[in-house]
């Protein structure tokens, strides 16, 4: 027999001035299964408390209501004091007397009415509870980090660091990311690549830390604490464990010209190549696609030129399975495309570049050494125009959101050029100077007080040829009149968005994402490197545009919380999750199709001898997030929802 | 030779080589224009197949008969297209492989049959292609919107009076092929969310439930309508289910086996101008 | 005169966004009708169509059926299936005579204290020029009394 | 001469009754279904129905009715019996095999307790029969031993006049000479020859089905499984036969209040005997057609000495495919040939 506990706070005057709590704990004394209430000023103080957990003991109470305020407020507290009282926590539950009734109703009679109906309804609830227990689930205590650019490197830094595992999984050939293509970096202007490579070493020599590079992750199954990834890695036709990147076969390699990515097409390369000089590991791989021997059967130079002989043209993609416990997904981002301003001319004037030609040229190892010469014939451009905003905050044409790092690096760039060309001439066509961060602004400060960068806010409309300067047409909305200049380069400060197969990713390993693609945090502002998929978490620019210190910030705050998860090795989950009944279920999967969290897997039921008799559906509670979503699709209503039990609804609506 | 004769000397030939265990076909029923279904497991019974206007069950339900298809052996069987599309959404639901289905594909134009090509469900899609396109009965549709026009309450006032005839026979149910759940909703007692008795609001919840229980898998064969036997128009609540799921999410149920159930689905830009 | 009528109106809500949304309406103090009852579920993708007959046999007159607006739901997608729900469901309800003016959906996230307030008083106002839904609760008082034959 | 009721004078009948304290009631076919319901007109009765669809079975056991109201209290349960009250009822324009179907189910209702809910509408009710003259292909009365014109379970018997005028009228019991006390100005003397009643034609031997079904070994015959082959497991041709009388207690209610019912259950439902355990001891549909043929002519006839069944052959009539009592019948008089 239910014996319910019913406790009516007055909270001070906030429920009492409107709820007749003489009058409610008369109505609810009277409820069938009721077999105490009591009300008090406050419940949720210690003495409060004790009169619960007294209550409790003394009538060996099988059920709480305490009417008083959100769940939201103090479920947790009486969850508490029902557990140190010896009741299973979940046996309680809170009529919301105070946000839903006392304080929005002004009449005392209707508010006590509802308050009566309120609390009878969750007193048959509760009479329905059932004791849930946490779910605890085995840890696999090792990560693994999707990207390896300055975010994957750094998160998988600092979990290896403090002792556990990670495998670091990146698609090309080299880990380094855009970081590595970068000249110098704002606001301190040192060296990208001379504090980026050392990291890059680190990583790969660390004795924690598996780097996996040309390879893939195709398939993500599990769940927090048990997650089991499929990593393609891609045939690279030399021999990982033999090479000593002696470099040989790319001097021999006879296909040269083919444009390469890393330079974004300022430079070339051959068919077997490393991306970049400093590449991490410095073991080329054959581009199937350019490779004459591949093509034809022919060549094989090579492998003719390798001492070692780790050119190995039969190599396979291979598919490796890793179970870890956790996921930082740090796939980073791409530039927007920008031939879609046909008004700045990109595509059909070679001297009009983006935001990360420029990097290249400005590099010290990049195809023009450093020298700032424009792409079209090789001199150095004695004026240059920069354009901001190419693509971002562009609700027409490009995207809505701020790109965050344009401001800072066309400032970057407008003194690089400064530093290399000494007479040279420059115009930044700007919307807003946002140039927030630690050094930031002082440093586009520095960029126009020192380094003589020439602002001018407004929007390029026009940019054309002439006699072999690039004419820009804008307006200079401060003074309010058109300017026009004539430009040797143009560079556009294109948008930065999510990578193209961001999506398709996302749906690949269970995590949402937003009408860009860049990856959903589970909250924004509170939860904002956690995915909602537990276990799963984000770092850098997949997410959102960032800067190099914040990317970085967000990667060692995925660490932690993976760490943190790593410090057991079980995990306590809330048992509010699915149940399935076997001898009802049909065997439809439509559960299975409609769950947002792939929980719901086929189960044989087998017979003495083995023999399936059935096939059915079955929760895995380690997944099951507790939505619901499943148990009202179930026609035959074989599933059902720990905590929000279909009994228990029923009875809370038929009490109302 | 006609499609009756065809299609008794092709079952003929299944059955003896083995191909099927069972043909399910209809025969003559216990009167002259009356067909019912038969079972036909030996050659020379093929003789009692029958193929006319008058076949138009869907006799896709006997598939689910328990154990029917547990031993991995064929099942021979006469659909129209709308049993056939039965057969695609019971494969999408995981209920028969549809290997295990041989199909006797006819169909009725102005009571005279015509067979259609192809053998197995997938053979099939041109012609569910062509339903498709044709869109869903006009004539239903006609009977549908005459409710429409009326008011709320007068609707309401018409089905109480069609429910309130509902004796809780399960016809209905048991005739159609999508009822293959092993515990009815009707049957479910904790809680009892379905009133189990045949007052008209245990009938009204009853068939609220099976119709949303059907949308976007009835395919209108109108078995629940024709075994009746009070005769409630259930093939315009059907229908208008079937209608609600087309035109809001260009859902045309079983299609195909790989098609997902529209209620377990879901795109981000559905329509929801009724949500404030 | 009779008493003025005041509707019943029963309302399934997600706990993530509409519950706490009517909490905050609460913690703002505004005000709104004392008609509603809410039911917490922890996502609008547990709310099962029964649960509004159910609530009409109790002799509701209007259900309210709300979440979290879409792409905003704590378990990514419930609402998303909610949303296709309901939308065969009102369409079903409203075929068999149960009018739309007394089935309502709604996004109400958790920082639309003002939006609830102003949907519950909007709704009462609405359910009390319609009167009581009679139809629907007269199938249930007709079982409550002595068999006429 | 015999006494003749013309029709014409119907609504004078009808009248008279009423104002006797009667309710009235007849075919009627409304909202797409024939059934026994009240009538204040002539006009609205449908007399030349072969029959309608539902039985007048259900207004003396109705598809669902209430027992009991129950109010839960803190500490008790307070319960109000709802018995149906007295209420004089005319059954106009009954065919044979359903007022036959009444007079085979009162042994049941009546035997080791006495169903109030039955016989306090039995006690109050008239049955006035009209011998049929058509019949259908369904039809079967002559096959149980009744006839289309057969007086069990009739107080009354109409026997339609050749001429179409009117019917010959027979009082058969006490209720039904009462009745005709109020309508004696409304009757007249005459001669008129009577129509030919239906024939129907005899379909099978029942005397050899019940000799089968009696041998023990018939029960466990593989003849079950294939004659119901093709029974979708519903329930309408238990719940549209005049005979059938299984019922299963049902409590609704909310957390307050509720009623106990009794409604139609069949023994064709899977969980018509599904125990808590789990086990089903009919767990194919086979034993149940089996237990429903079993029942109607072996078992009831051994407890009451009658088969329970009338021959209206709704059964097969309504059947979704086409099975029915007959066809079984017929099948287990050829196995005996």
């Amino acid at each position: 027999m239910a014996k319910i506990g019913v406790f009516v706070c007055h909270c001070g005057e906030n429920i009492a001035s409107m709820v007749d709590t003489a009058n409610l704990v008369a109505a609810i004394s009277e409820h069938p299964g009721v077999e105490i209430c009591l009300e008090y000023k406050y419940f949720c103080s210690d003495p409060g408390q004790e009169t619960v957990k007294r209550a409790v003991r003394e009538h060996n109470l099988t059920g709480v209501v305490v009417a008083a305020c959100s769940p939201r407020m103090h479920e947790q507290t009486f969850r508490k004091a029902c557990a140190e009282a010896g009741l299973n926590p979940y046996m309680l539950e809170l009529a919301n007397i105070r946000e839903q009734c006392s304080w929005v109703h002004t009449d005392k009679e209707e508010a006590t009415e509802k308050a009566i109906e309120i609390t009878r309804s969750l007193v048959e609830k509760v009479k329905r509870n059932n004791k849930l227990y946490p779910i605890s689930v085995p840890v696999t205590r090792r990560a693994m980090v999707i990207g390896g650019g300055i975010a994957g490197i750094q998160a998988a830094l600092d979990i290896a660091s403090a002792g556990r595992e990670v495998v670091l999984v990146e698609r090309e050939p080299s880990i380094g990311g855009h970081m590595s293509q970068i000249s110098e970096t704002f606001p301190t202007l040192d060296c990208s690549q001379c504090i980026l490579t050392p990291r890059m070493v680190e990583a790969v020599q660390h004795p924690n830390i598996t780097v996996m590079t040309y390879s893939e992750v195709e398939e993500v199954d599990g769940y927090i604490g048990n997650f089991t990834v499929k990593v393609r890695r891609k045939a690279r036709y030399v021999r990982m464990e033999t090479c000593t990147g002696c470099g040989d076969c790319i001097q021999k390699c006879p296909v040269k010209k083919i444009p390469s990515e890393f330079e974004c097409g300022l430079g070339n390369r051959s068919a077997i190549y490393t991306p970049f000089a400093q590449a991490v590991p410095n073991v080329p791989v054959i581009d199937r696609s350019r490779c004459t021997y591949f093509k034809n059967g022919k060549c094989a130079i090579c492998k003719k030129t390798c001492q070692i002989d780790s050119i190995d043209f039969d190599q396979q993609d291979t598919i490796e399975t890793i179970e870890v416990g956790a996921i930082v997904v740090a796939t980073g981002f791409q530039v927007q495309n920008t031939s879609l301003y046909g008004e700045y001319g990109y595509g059909r004037y070679k001297d009009v570049i983006t935001g990360l030609h420029f990097e290249r040229l400005a590099s010290a190892s990049g195809p023009t050494a450093g020298k700032i010469l424009r792409p079209s014939d090789g001199k150095q451009p004695e004026t240059v125009v920069f354009i901001q905003c190419a693509g971002s905050r562009d609700v027409s044409k490009g995207v809505r959101y701020c790109s965050k790092i344009c401001c800072m690096y066309t400032a970057k760039h407008a003194m690089l050029y400064a530093h290399k060309v000494h007479d040279g001439d420059t115009k930044i066509f700007y919307m807003d100077i946002r140039a927030a961060g630690k050094g930031y602004d002082e440093f586009t400060r520095r960029a126009i007080e020192e380094d003589h960068a020439g602002y001018v806010r407004g929007r390029v409309s026009k940019l054309y040829e002439e006699n072999g300067k690039l004419i820009v047409r804008g307006v200079d909305m401060l003074l309010g009149r058109p300017v026009e200049v004539a430009a040797d380069m143009v560079v556009l400060a294109t948008a930065m968005v999510p990578q193209p197969d961001a999506k398709e990713f996302a749906k690949i390993i269970g995590i949402g994402y937003d009408e860009y693609g860049f990856f959903n945090e589970a909250h924004l502002k509170l939860r904002p490197v956690e995915t909602a998929t537990a276990g799963i978490y984000l770092a850098g620019a997949c997410q959102s545009p960032k800067d190099i210190p914040d990317s970085v910030s967000q990667a060692s705050a995925a660490a932690a919380k993976i760490l943190g998860l790593f410090s057991r090795e079980h995990l306590e989950r809330e048992p509010v999750v699915a149940t399935v009944s076997d001898s009802t279920c049909a065997g439809c999967w439509g559960c299975a199709t409609a769950c947002p969290y792939n929980a719901i897997d086929q189960r044989d039921i087998t017979d003495r001898n083995g023999n399936v008799i059935k096939r059915v559906a079955s929760v895995n509670p380690g997944l099951c997030q507790g939505c619901g979503t499943c148990v009202s699709f179930c026609r035959s209503n074989s599933i059902d929802l720990a905590g929000f039990t279909e009994k228990q609804i029923f009875a809370e609506v038929m009490a109302l | 030779m006609g499609i009756q004769e065809q299609y008794r000397s092709e079952a003929a030939g299944l059955l003896s080589s083995g191909a099927v265990k069972l043909v399910i076909g209809f025969g003559e029923g216990s009167t002259v224009e009356r067909r019912r279904p038969v079972f036909v497991r030996t050659p020379a019974e093929t003789e009692r197949l029958v193929l006319d206007g008058g076949c138009v069950a869907n006799l896709s339900t006997y598939l689910l008969t328990e154990g029917l298809l547990s031993d991995g052996k064929s099942v021979a069987v006469f659909l129209k297209p709308d049993g056939i599309r039965s057969i695609n959404i019971l494969a999408a639901e995981a209920q028969l492989n549809p290997e295990q289905v041989v199909i006797f594909g006819f169909d009725i134009e102005e009571g005279q049959v015509r067979a259609l090509e192809g053998r197995k469900a997938s053979d099939f899609a041109p012609v569910i292609g062509v339903a498709k396109a044709a869109g869903l009965s006009a004539e239903l549709q006609k009977e549908a919107e005459l409710l429409d026009q009326i008011s709320a309450a007068e609707r309401f006032e018409y089905w109480k009076d069609q429910f309130s005839k509902c004796i809780k026979c399960y016809a209905c149910r048991q005739v159609c092929p999508m009822c293959y759940c092993r515990r009815c909703i009707v049957d479910v007692n904790q809680p009892q969310w379905v009133n189990t008795s045949s007052h008209t609001l245990g009938n009204f919840e009853w068939n609220i439930v099976r119709a949303f229980h059907l949308a976007g898998r009835c395919v209108a064969c109108g078995g629940c309508d024709r075994s009746c036997p009070v005769n409630i128009p259930l093939r315009l609540i059907n229908h208008r289910m079937a209608k609600e799921v087309l035109d809001a999410f260009d859902y045309y149920a079983g299609e195909c086996a790989e098609q997902k159930p529209v209620l377990a689905t879901f795109r981000q830009d559905d329509p929801e101008t009724f949500i404030l | 005169m009779s008493e003025p009528f005041e509707p019943k109106i029963v309302a399934f809500v997600c706990t993530y966004c509409t519950y706490a949304g009517a909490d905050l309406a609460g913690t703002s103090r505004m005000k709104y009708a004392s008609n509603v009852r809410i039911v917490r579920l922890p996502c609008t993708g547990r709310i099962s169509p029964m649960f509004i007959l159910k609530a009409l046999q109790k002799g509701a007159d209007a259900v309210l059926v709300s979440g979290c607006h879409p792409g905003d739901c704590h378990f990514a997608q419930g609402n998303y299936h909610a949303r296709r729900r309901w939308t065969v469901f009102r369409a079903l309800l409203s075929f068999t005579g149960i009018p739309e003016q007394r089935i309502r959906f709604s996004w109400i996230s958790a920082a639309e204290g003002a939006k609830f307030t102003e949907l519950i008083n909007n709704l009462t106002e609405d359910i009390r020029k319609l009167g009581p839904f009679e139809q629907y609760h007269e199938l249930q008082t007709v079982i409550e009394t002595q068999a006429t034959y | 001469m015999t006494r003749i009721l013309p029709k014409n004078r119907l609504d004078d009948c009808i009248a008279a009754w009423r104002s006797a304290g009667f309710s009235v009631l007849a075919p009627v076919r409304r909202s797409d279904l024939s059934r026994f319901e009240e009538v204040e007109r002539s006009e609205d009765m449908a007399l030349d129905l072969v029959l309608t669809e539902r039985t007048i079975k259900d207004h003396f056991f109705p598809q669902t009715e209430p027992l009991i109201k129950y109010s839960i209290k803190k500490h008790d349960i307070d319960t109000q019996e709802m018995v149906p009250p007295e209420r004089k009822r005319v059954f106009f324009g009954v065919r044979p095999c359903d007022a036959s179907g009444l007079a085979i189910d009162d042994p049941l209702f009546g035997w080791d307790y006495r169903d109030e809910y039955w016989f306090k509408r039995r006690d109050n009710a008239v049955i006035v029969t009209i011998a049929c003259t058509t019949s259908d292909d369904f039809c079967m009365c002559s096959s149980v031993n009744l006839s289309p014109d057969s007086t069990k379970g009739s107080d009354v018997m109409l026997r339609p006049l050749q001429n179409g005028s009117g019917w010959q009228v027979e009082a058969l019991s006490d209720r039904g000479n009462a009745l005709l006390g109020p309508i004696s100005s409304i009757l007249k003397e005459g001669s008129d020859a009577t129509a030919s009643t239906a024939s129907v034609p005899v379909r099978f031997d029942v005397d050899k089905v019940m000799a089968w079904l009696a041998d023990p070994a018939s029960f466990e015959s593989h003849f079950w499984k294939e004659i119901s082959v093709r029974c979708i497991g519903c329930g309408s041709c238990t719940f549209l036969c005049p005979t059938c009388h299984c019922f299963d207690i049902q409590d609704e209610g909310d957390t307050y209040t509720g009623i106990r019912r009794k409604n139609w259950d069949s023994c064709s439902f899977p969980m018509f005997t599904m125990h808590t355990s789990g086990h089903n001891p009919r767990n194919t549909q086979s034993t149940r057609w089996r237990q429903r043929i079993m029942h109607k002519f072996n078992y009831y006839r051994g407890k009451f000495g009658v088969n329970s069944c009338s021959g209206c052959g709704r059964c097969t009539r309504q059947c979704p495919v086409d099975m029915g009592i007959t066809e079984t019948l017929q099948a287990i008089t050829n196995l005996t040939k």
